[in-house]
């Protein structure tokens, strides 16, 4: 379970959140206009990196209000949280270091799990 | 066994992803496309993803025709599978509950049950004292907070051994000559005049004209390297085993409302399902409330396995559709191919996912098991949408 | 034989005053309070205590604490409070306990299953998959005799009893392990004010101090366990500090949230457990920082026929001797790699047992510790080891020869006698909760073994879970850890100063580690154990190798190692030495596998807590419940809610009941207690603009004092939700949705507004349960209104269909709807829900005198039907659009954008053959469809598969009030079917021939058309 | 409202009387009938006029003011609940509309719709840990402090009226939708149990019918 910092009421276990899944997708206000394939890119198709990710979440068992975060799926760190129409604030995070997100040797998929020797520690 | 060679210079095709899926894919490209120059890409140690890490859950009582249609496929050949591959898969038809536990869940069932029927999945109601019979173990005390008040049973559903499917395919593909080459990850895909020429990897580049991608919880990963957005997001998913016990529980049971999965393997634990995490993520793991909500309705559900105890939990990344179906399907990039999305539920469909993706690629034309779940499906609004039937969809 | 022949005179943490007699394997037993099963049955001289999974060997007491890997035995044999594969290293005995061996038949001393160590050359590895496969089938006709075969203990036969609970706990500084390391980290922190919890896995703190020779090693002038003591009394003594014992750490989450399991009673005879406290708690602690002070593992050494009882850790034959008081042999051979072992052979000498020899990997040993074992007048055989052993059921004695230069045996033969053979492989770190915080290892050459390395979350180990193996050393890195700890947590904190220590026995050195130690026998007859639970040999770790399984995480799958109930605590090291050995590979290349959740298993009961049986999901109650369970309704759960499904009478059915009520509500009056349904109060100046946006139809001309029925869409354009909206005011609404949607779409809307439409002026508010609402039925209904309300003509001439009001009863405000669910005239009045229960007599009082009748879902449920009013979530699936419901009159063309406007469009969508509702009409008006049949185009079924289905029934009533069965379904193409002939296919019978209807089949009687 | 009134409701909790652990640990009581009141509004447009009507200020984030028999609790950063005597919010809910009018807000009656429940003693603290991940500490959790939270399957609102020193403190008043009072009363009770709080049989339905 995260420990979520709401931005209105402080940090809170994950458990009182629901997420609301990515942030800035914005609804198109000329639907009527776009073709099926760029409505269904509204409504279906979402990022989904492996890595640096906006999402919203919504505090609610507490203030019941939406906000954003940006979080890095790779490793679950949490980076920022912001309010809803806030641009996302500058991060630095550890990106995967392939695109999978695993050292390119290493015995398994959750691999990384032992220093090389010559890796500092 | 399988060789464990030096990755080509080339091949005519290159399936990325060595899980059940890929390398069913392989094995039927090779086996009844004559396409044996092909090598299967995996970034770590083959079945190390969901194929890996899943409850072996089988059967094929899907509501929509379109689903009855590839995971009752899949059942047919799971059912040969051991014997073809001359490798135990351990195919064991000990028979899936579903239960119902309101008026609503029961007449949703009881339309997939009737459905089945029409469709030729073998499927049947069986009322709470029937359920009783079956399945001993389970309480069907009226006095529950969510009291059984049926179930569907398929019979010839059950569980396998998931490894020994991977290794199974493997030791196959290998033997028709297809290159199965582990600890080499897929990092960009080279393209030409909008078709495919290539794939780079942690151990160099590698021609080829087709990329069958099937990495399941890393399928938008791979897409974005063609900047193809897909609809699916990747959650985590957990199971548990508890520790080995004696026989205890006869078939494979299933419960929406209460959220439960349990079964018991032939070593003797309980293999239990969790739920989603709700977040995305990539991280193999997931929260443990999850995990104790899992073991309250457990508890509820089968009274005398409180006691036991939990040995192992585990979480993989499910790669989530909007209509809890999967993607088969050719893509805008000429030679780029898609199976994934089988979010929580695609380890059934292994060999007929594998099978009906092997003509897709081998052809470039989807098979006609394949075509209603190709991505304009997401265009045109024609989703194949099973959550209701399939909202603990294993 | 004497009673605990092997309980030395003094010391240990036992009560010598006291005797304790328990059952084992259908023996009686003593011991004494403080003695784990483990120490108890050493001290009567039993080893064997369980036989192996595979090969049904003998299997002893190997460790003593939760790194044991085979000594497990079912507690208990009642039924319900049975407790199988519990470790008798630690559970502890008291009086009455009945511990039994499992996996055996008859017994545990001749066992039939026995047998299949004859046949283990042809059970290696994988040995499954390569047989069975057979002509199909052949696999399930062996696989229940495989399942009976496997398993360990067996699970209780009847509902658990006991009570658990979980707690949540934040802290500054959670240390995990109460060794020394532990106990300075804790004392360090806690004397800074930092809120701090201290867990620790067994009955006591003390960690490896208490398996020391207490007249050797003093700390601070103090024997060690009057130091633990003397540390244990000032922690206890400060209220920022948590000491919890008989609490494992099991769990390593997310951001410092880490699982604790306590075992309160556990330990305890039944009738002696404290009925107040819950039998298991599990702990879940948010930690600011974490202290890793879990100590470290011993290693085994992987030689011929290491897996006899009797053959034993060599720090584990200490701990028996000074925390228990049990000598675990009187002929003691040790056998090492590393100077550990020789502190144990001196120890265990000074404690009573004859050292039979020492034998060691290593050829040079420190000079101290052979003049030491002069001293001790104990035969060493550096450089050599043992190559065979002897003995049934207990070991008897092992071979020794000198190891050659090129790495295997020569010379002759030494056979020593001994009843315990003491081994030590090296100490290995506990890195399995610092693994779980994903924490990364390093490889330490000089250990032989991986360490922590870098951290990941916000935790730090110390004391030998990080190698560091000296006691003044562990002491020292402890307080620094604490002191760390508690200043990042933002409690600035200095080192306490660790006690002088005198006596201190020296840490390992360099272990000489062997992966598999040579026996001078043939390959194939080399049986060396590396995971004795699963009964996985080196033979087999490197069959796999050979086959290809060469990957880490395939030889563990394929051969099992590491999978058992210990996860291979003591054995996954060996493991990946082997297969590194045999891969010819680094130890860091070949990597470990994964350390998952949990630490050591913990019962699904505990993880459940107290949320089961009454406490397991809320039952939701409307405040009308009591009326309605005192007058014979049953109920079905609807989401959380439990609604009255029919009221029955005393003799009567069900299905008469529900007759009887929907006649009601049609020919008199009947009333449903809707307060279930979702509410919103909807405000502020563009609540109308939003209104238009959510719903499909228009809102902006919806006068006060009116309502309007509502159709809501997801951006798919499928339905979501529907319910009737009233404009109270020209900003302000009141807002219905259906029960089980009412949190779904609350949310949903607060979403647009918070997010999508942040210009727009609405507040939402949620008034679900703010209300109680009786709704009446029927032509009498209008009556009763009149009869209870004041203010208000409720004459369904004068108050208008779709209109609503404010009147009283009896003085107290009440809302007044005038719309119809059922078809008939209905009102519903809306009360404060203090009242609801109140306003429900009022209501059966005021109708009484035109035979009023409550009636439930079902009544309920039949009556839209007639009316073919459809219900969201049983007419719809998430794949129906207003059109397939043909309700376009409800989708406005007129109005802008609303929530899945777009979508309907779309190609699929507009499709015209797409299902639409419709009503169908048995020819036999006496057969009642099932709800889910499918229909289809043919009056006979087609015997091939699949048959084409047209669509399904979503509803399928007995109407008393159109006199005949009727039925709802979605039909392909079913507007342009109408009056049709199709099927309805059913199992095990011929379909039944039905008439494609609209579905208002109230007006179609009106009409006569049915 | 006149008192005959009273007499005709029922409060969420009017089946269970107040229960008590030993030696005064912990107490469980139904707090009925108060009044309560969601003001949602902008705090920098309507601090004044609420303060003005209410007498209590608008409290910051997590806190509660009190005025008297009046309290506002902070429950969002647009969202506050107004905590009145029995039948006093109907005439301070007019005040309020009327005086924001203009305003963009909204007032709700809520009086019915939420159950009160103290909870009282030396271990109320302890009892509360078994059901919620907020932080119970004393050093933690205040007086006047107010929180959103999950307590075991219920939502409700977490208010800290008095404080540890106090007499019988600290107390906690506990805001939770009537339908749900009875599940976390009983949670309540459970989570007491080790210090003698006496066992608490959920409501239920006594019957069901499932099958057609
Ligand atoms: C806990 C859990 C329980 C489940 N239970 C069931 C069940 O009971 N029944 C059921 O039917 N289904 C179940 N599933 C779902 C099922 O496991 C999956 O749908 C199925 O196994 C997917 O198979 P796959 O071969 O597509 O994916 P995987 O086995 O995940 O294979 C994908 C492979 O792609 C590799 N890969 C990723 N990126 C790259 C790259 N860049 N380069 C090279 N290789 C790459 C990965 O390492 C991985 O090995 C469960 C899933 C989980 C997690
Ligand atoms: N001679 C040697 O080579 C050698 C080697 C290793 C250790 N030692 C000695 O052992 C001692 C090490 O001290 P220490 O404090 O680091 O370790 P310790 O072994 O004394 O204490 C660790 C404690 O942690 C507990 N524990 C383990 N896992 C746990 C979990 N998951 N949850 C809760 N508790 C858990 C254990 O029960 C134990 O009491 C020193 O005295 C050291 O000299 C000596
Ligand atoms: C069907 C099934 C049964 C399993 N049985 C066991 C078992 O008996 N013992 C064990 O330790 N792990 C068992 N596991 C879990 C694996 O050890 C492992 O956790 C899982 O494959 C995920 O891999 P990872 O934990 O290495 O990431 C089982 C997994 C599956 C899918
Ligand atoms: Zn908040």
């Amino acid at each position: 379970m995260f420990l979520i910092t709401c931005p209105y009421c402080g940090t809170r276990d994950q458990s009182e959140f629901s997420n609301a899944g990515e942030a800035h997708v914005a609804r198109p206000a000329n639907g009527e206009e776009l073709t099926d394939e760029q409505w269904a890119d509204f409504v279906f198709l979402r990022n989904n990196p492996k890595g640096l990710f906006a999402e919203r979440w919504v505090h609610t068992a507490g203030c019941r209000r939406f906000f954003n975060m940006l979080r890095n799926t790779a490793t679950d760190e949490i980076l920022a949280v912001y309010e809803i129409g806030a641009k996302p604030p500058k991060v630095t995070t550890v990106e995967p270091a392939t695109p999978s997100g695993e050292a390119p040797i290493g015995s398994g998929n959750d691999a990384v799990k032992v220093m090389r020797p010559e890796e500092p520690k | 066994m399988w060789r464990n060679p030096e990755p080509k210079p080339g091949y005519d095709a290159v399936v990325i992803g060595g899980g059940g899926h890929g390398l069913a894919t392989a094995y039927y490209l090779a086996k009844e496309h004559g396409m044996t120059n092909i090598a299967v890409i995996e970034k770590g140690w083959i079945g190390g993803g969901n194929s890996g890490r899943n409850t072996t859950i089988i059967r094929s009582n899907y509501l929509f025709d379109e689903s009855a249609a590839i995971y009752n496929h899949a059942l047919q050949l799971w059912t040969t599978l051991g014997r073809e591959l001359n490798y135990n898969i351990m195919m064991s038809h000990r028979g899936v509950l579903n239960l119902a536990h309101d008026e609503g869940e029961g007449r949703g069932l009881k339309r997939r049950v009737e459905a089945n029927r029409l469709n030729g999945v073998d499927s049947e109601w069986l009322d709470a004292k029937q359920v009783k019979e079956f399945c001993p173990v389970i309480n069907i005390s009226q006095d529950i907070r969510y009291p059984v008040l049926g179930a569907t049973l398929q019979r010839s559903g059950g569980t396998n051994r998931h490894d020994a499917v991977v290794w199974g395919y493997a030791r196959a593909c290998s033997a028709m000559g297809v290159d199965i080459i582990q600890q080499c990850e897929v990092t960009g895909i080279k393209t030409a005049k909008g078709a495919v020429t290539g794939v780079e990897t942690t151990r160099g580049f590698i021609k080829t004209p087709k990329v069958a991608c099937v990495t399941a919880g890393h399928t938008s990963v791979i897409a974005s390297m063609l900047d193809i957005k897909l609809p699916i997001q990747s959650h985590p998913l957990q199971a548990l085993v508890s520790e080995p016990i004696k026989p205890l529980v006869p078939c494979v049971i299933m419960s929406n409302a209460v959220h439960v999965y349990c079964s018991q393997s032939d070593k003797g634990e309980l293999v239990i399902g969790a739920g989603i995490d709700a977040h995305t993520s990539y991280t193999q793991r997931g929260s443990m409330d999850i995990i104790e909500h899992q073991m309250a309705s457990l508890c509820e559900l089968l009274p005398p396995v409180a006691r036991l105890r939990m040995m192992r939990q585990w979480g993989g990344i499910v790669d989530t559709c909007p209509d809890a179906s999967p993607i088969i399907s050719k893509t805008p990039v000429k030679g780029f191919y898609i199976n994934g999305g089988w979010g929580t539920g695609g380890w059934k469909a292994t060999p007929g996912s594998g099978h009906v993706f092997a003509w897709t690629v081998a052809k470039d034309d989807p098979h006609p098991i394949a075509a209603p779940f190709a991505l304009d499906r997401f265009h045109s609004g024609a989703l194949v949408a099973e959550h209701g039937a399939a909202a603990v969809a294993h | 034989m004497t009673a605990q022949p092997n309980r030395r005179a003094s010391g240990g943490l036992i009560d010598r005053s006291k005797v304790v007699r328990f059952r084992f394997d259908g023996r009686d037993f003593s011991g004494h309070p403080g003695d784990t099963l483990a120490s108890a049955l050493l001290a009567n001289d039993e080893h064997m205590v369980a036989r192996g999974f595979k090969y049904h060997r003998p299997r002893g007491i190997f460790g003593a604490g939760s790194e044991d890997p085979t000594a497990l035995v079912q507690i208990g044999s009642d039924a319900a409070r049975t407790d199988p594969n519990t470790r008798v290293t630690e559970q502890e005995i008291y009086d009455g306990l009945e511990a039994l061996a499992q996996n055996v038949w008859p017994s545990l001393k001749f066992d039939v299953g026995a047998v299949n160590d004859l046949f283990s050359a042809f059970l290696p590895a994988g040995f499954y998959y390569k047989t069975f496969m057979g002509p199909l089938g052949n696999w399930m006709a062996f696989e229940p005799f495989i399942r009976k075969a496997a398993g360990l203990g067996k699970a209780p036969g009847a509902p658990d009893p006991d009570r658990y609970e979980s707690i949540n706990r934040h802290c500054d500084v959670l240390v995990a392990g109460g060794g020394p390391a532990g106990l300075m980290a804790a004392l360090t922190a806690a004397k800074a004010g930092a809120r701090v919890i201290l867990a620790e896995e067994t009955a006591a703190l003390g960690g490896r101090l208490l398996s020391v020779d207490p007249d050797k090693v003093n700390l601070g002038d103090m024997a060690p366990t009057a130091w633990v003591e003397s540390i244990a009394a000032e922690l206890a003594g400060m209220d920022n500090v948590t000491v919890l014992t008989r609490t494992a750490a099991f769990g390593y989450y997310a951001q410092n949230f880490v699982g604790l399991w306590e075992r309160v009673s556990d330990h305890l005879a039944p009738n002696d457990q404290p009925a107040n406290l819950p039998r298991q708690r599990v702990w879940r602690v948010r930690a600011r920082e974490v202290v890793l002070a879990t100590g470290a593992v011993e290693r085994p050494l992987v030689f011929h026929e290491n897996d006899r009882p009797g053959i034993m850790l060599a720090g584990a034959a200490r701990t028996f001797t000074h925390r228990y008081g049990v000598l675990p042999g009187k002929r003691v051979l040790v056998f090492a790699n590393n100077d550990s072992a020789w502190e144990a052979a001196f120890d265990l000498q000074s404690s009573g047992a004859r050292v039979a020899g020492i034998v060691d990997l290593r050829r040079d040993i420190d000079g101290g510790l052979l003049s030491t074992a002069a001293e001790h007048g104990i035969s060493i055989h550096p450089g050599a080891a043992i190559v065979g052993t002897s003995g049934a059921q207990r070991v008897s004695g092992a071979t020794v020869r000198r190891m050659s230069d090129s790495g295997g045996v020569e010379g002759p033969v030494t056979a020593i006698e001994c009843d315990l053979l003491a081994v030590s492989g090296g100490w290995m770190p506990n890195i399995a909760l610092f693994s779980q915080s994903r924490g990364k290892l390093v490889y330490d050459e000089d250990l032989s073994a991986f360490r922590p390395g870098q951290s990941w979350q916000k935790e730090r180990s110390a004391g030998s879970a990080a190698a560091t193996f000296d006691l003044d050393g562990c002491l020292k890195e402890g307080a620094r850890a604490g002191a760390d700890a508690a200043s990042k947590a933002g409690i600035p904190a200095k080192a306490e100063r660790p006690p002088k220590v005198e006596g201190a026995e020296r840490p390992q050195g360099t272990p000489r580690v062997i992966p598999e130690i040579p026996s001078g026998r043939p390959r194939h007859k080399v049986r060396a154990w590396i995971d004795l639970q699963d009964d996985v040999t080196t033979k087999d770790l490197k069959l796999a190798v050979n086959e290809g399984y060469d990957s880490i995480e395939h030889a563990k799958r394929y051969t099992t190692s590491g999978m058992g109930t210990d996860q291979g605590k003591v054995a996954n090291m060996n493991a990946f030495a082997l297969v590194a050995d045999a891969l010819k590979k680094p130890i860091w290349q070949v990597g470990t596998t994964t350390y998952r959740q949990p630490w050591k298993p913990v019962t699904f009961a505990a993880m459940a807590g107290q949320h089961v049986g009454d406490h397991f999901h809320p039952r939701r109650v409307t405040p009308m419940h009591d009326w309605h369970k005192s007058n014979g309704a049953v109920f079905e759960p609807v989401g959380d809610w439990l609604r009255a499904r029919a009221y029955q009478r005393p003799g009567e059915s069900f299905e008469a009941a529900v007759r009887r009520e929907s006649l009601a509500a049609r020919e008199s009056v009947a009333a449903l207690d809707a307060s279930t349904l979702g509410k919103i109060d909807i405000r502020g100046k563009d609540a109308r603009t939003f209104l238009n946006r959510v719903y499909t139809n228009a809102w902006s001309k919806l006068a006060p004092g009116k309502a309007r029925y509502g159709l809501m869409l997801g951006e798919d354009g499928m339905v979501m939700d529907d319910g009737v909206t009233a404009c109270l005011a020209d900003d302000h609404f009141h807002m219905t949705t259906t029960t089980g949607g009412a949190a779904r779409v609350l949310t949903h809307l607060e979403d647009y507004i918070q997010t999508e439409w942040t210009d727009l002026e609405v507040y939402m508010t949620t008034v679900t349960e703010e209300w109680a609402v009786a709704s009446l039925s029927g032509p009498d209904s209008w009556r009763v209104v009149a009869e209870l309300c004041d203010g208000i003509d409720p004459d369904p001439e004068k108050f208008e269909f779709m209109s609503h009001t404010t009147a009283t009863i009896d003085g107290v405000p009440v809302r007044v709807f005038r719309i119809s669910f059922t078809g008939a005239l209905a009102y519903e009045i809306n009360i404060a829900a203090d009242y609801g229960a109140w306003l429900w007599d009022k209501v059966m009082e005021a109708g009484q005198p035109y035979g009023i009748q409550p009636y439930g879902t079902e009544a309920m449920h039949l009556l839209r039907a007639e009316k073919g009013f459809v219900i969201v979530g049983q007419e719809t699936d998430g794949t129906v659009t207003p059109a397939d419901l043909r309700m376009d009159w409800i989708v406005s063309k007129a109005k802008g954008d609303f929530i899945g406007k777009r979508s309907l469009s779309r190609s699929d969508t507009v499709r015209t053959d797409r299902k639409q509702l419709v009503g169908l009409l048995t020819e036999d008006p006496t057969l009642m469809l099932e709800e889910g049949a499918h229909v289809i185009a043919t009056a006979t079924e087609p015997a091939e598969k699949p048959v084409p289905m047209l669509g399904h029934v979503t509803s399928s009533y007995d109407s008393p009030t159109i006199g005949r069965s009727i039925a709802m379904a979605m039909v392909e193409s079913g507007g342009a079917r109408m009056g049709e002939r199709l099927w309805v296919s059913r199992k095990g019978g011929t379909p039944i021939p039905v008439k494609v209807t609209e579905t208002d089949f109230l007006k179609m009687r009106e009409d006569g058309d049915v | 409202m006149t008192d005959t009134h009273t007499a005709l409701r029922r409060s969420p909790l009017a089946h269970r009387s107040t229960i008590k652990a030993m030696e005064h640990a912990a107490r469980l009581s139904e707090v009925p009938f108060l009044g309560k009141l969601i003001l949602r509004g902008d705090p920098a447009k309507i601090a004044k006029t609420v303060t003005g009507v209410a007498g209590a200020s608008l409290p910051t984030a997590c806190r509660a003011t009190r005025k008297g028999d009046t309290a506002i609790l902070w429950t969002g950063p647009d969202e506050f609940w107004i905590v009145t005597p029995d039948n006093a919010h109907a005439a301070l809910a007019d005040k309020l509309g009327k005086a924001l009018s203009g305003i963009h807000h909204q007032v709700t009656d809520v009086s019915s719709y939420y159950a009160a429940i103290d909870l009282a003693g030396p271990k109320a603290r302890g009892m509360l840990m078994k059901l919620t991940t907020l932080d119970m500490d004393r050093s933690a959790f205040t007086e006047g402090e107010v929180a959103g939270s999950n307590f075991g399957a219920a939502q409700a609102t977490l208010w800290q009226t008095a404080s540890d020193e106090e007499k019988g403190g600290p107390v906690f008043r506990l805001f939770v939708r009537r339908s749900m009072a009875d599940y976390l009363w009983c949670l309540l009770a459970e989570a007491g149990f080790e210090w003698g709080m006496p066992r608490q049989a959920p409501l239920s339905g006594e019957t069901w019918r499932l099958e057609r």
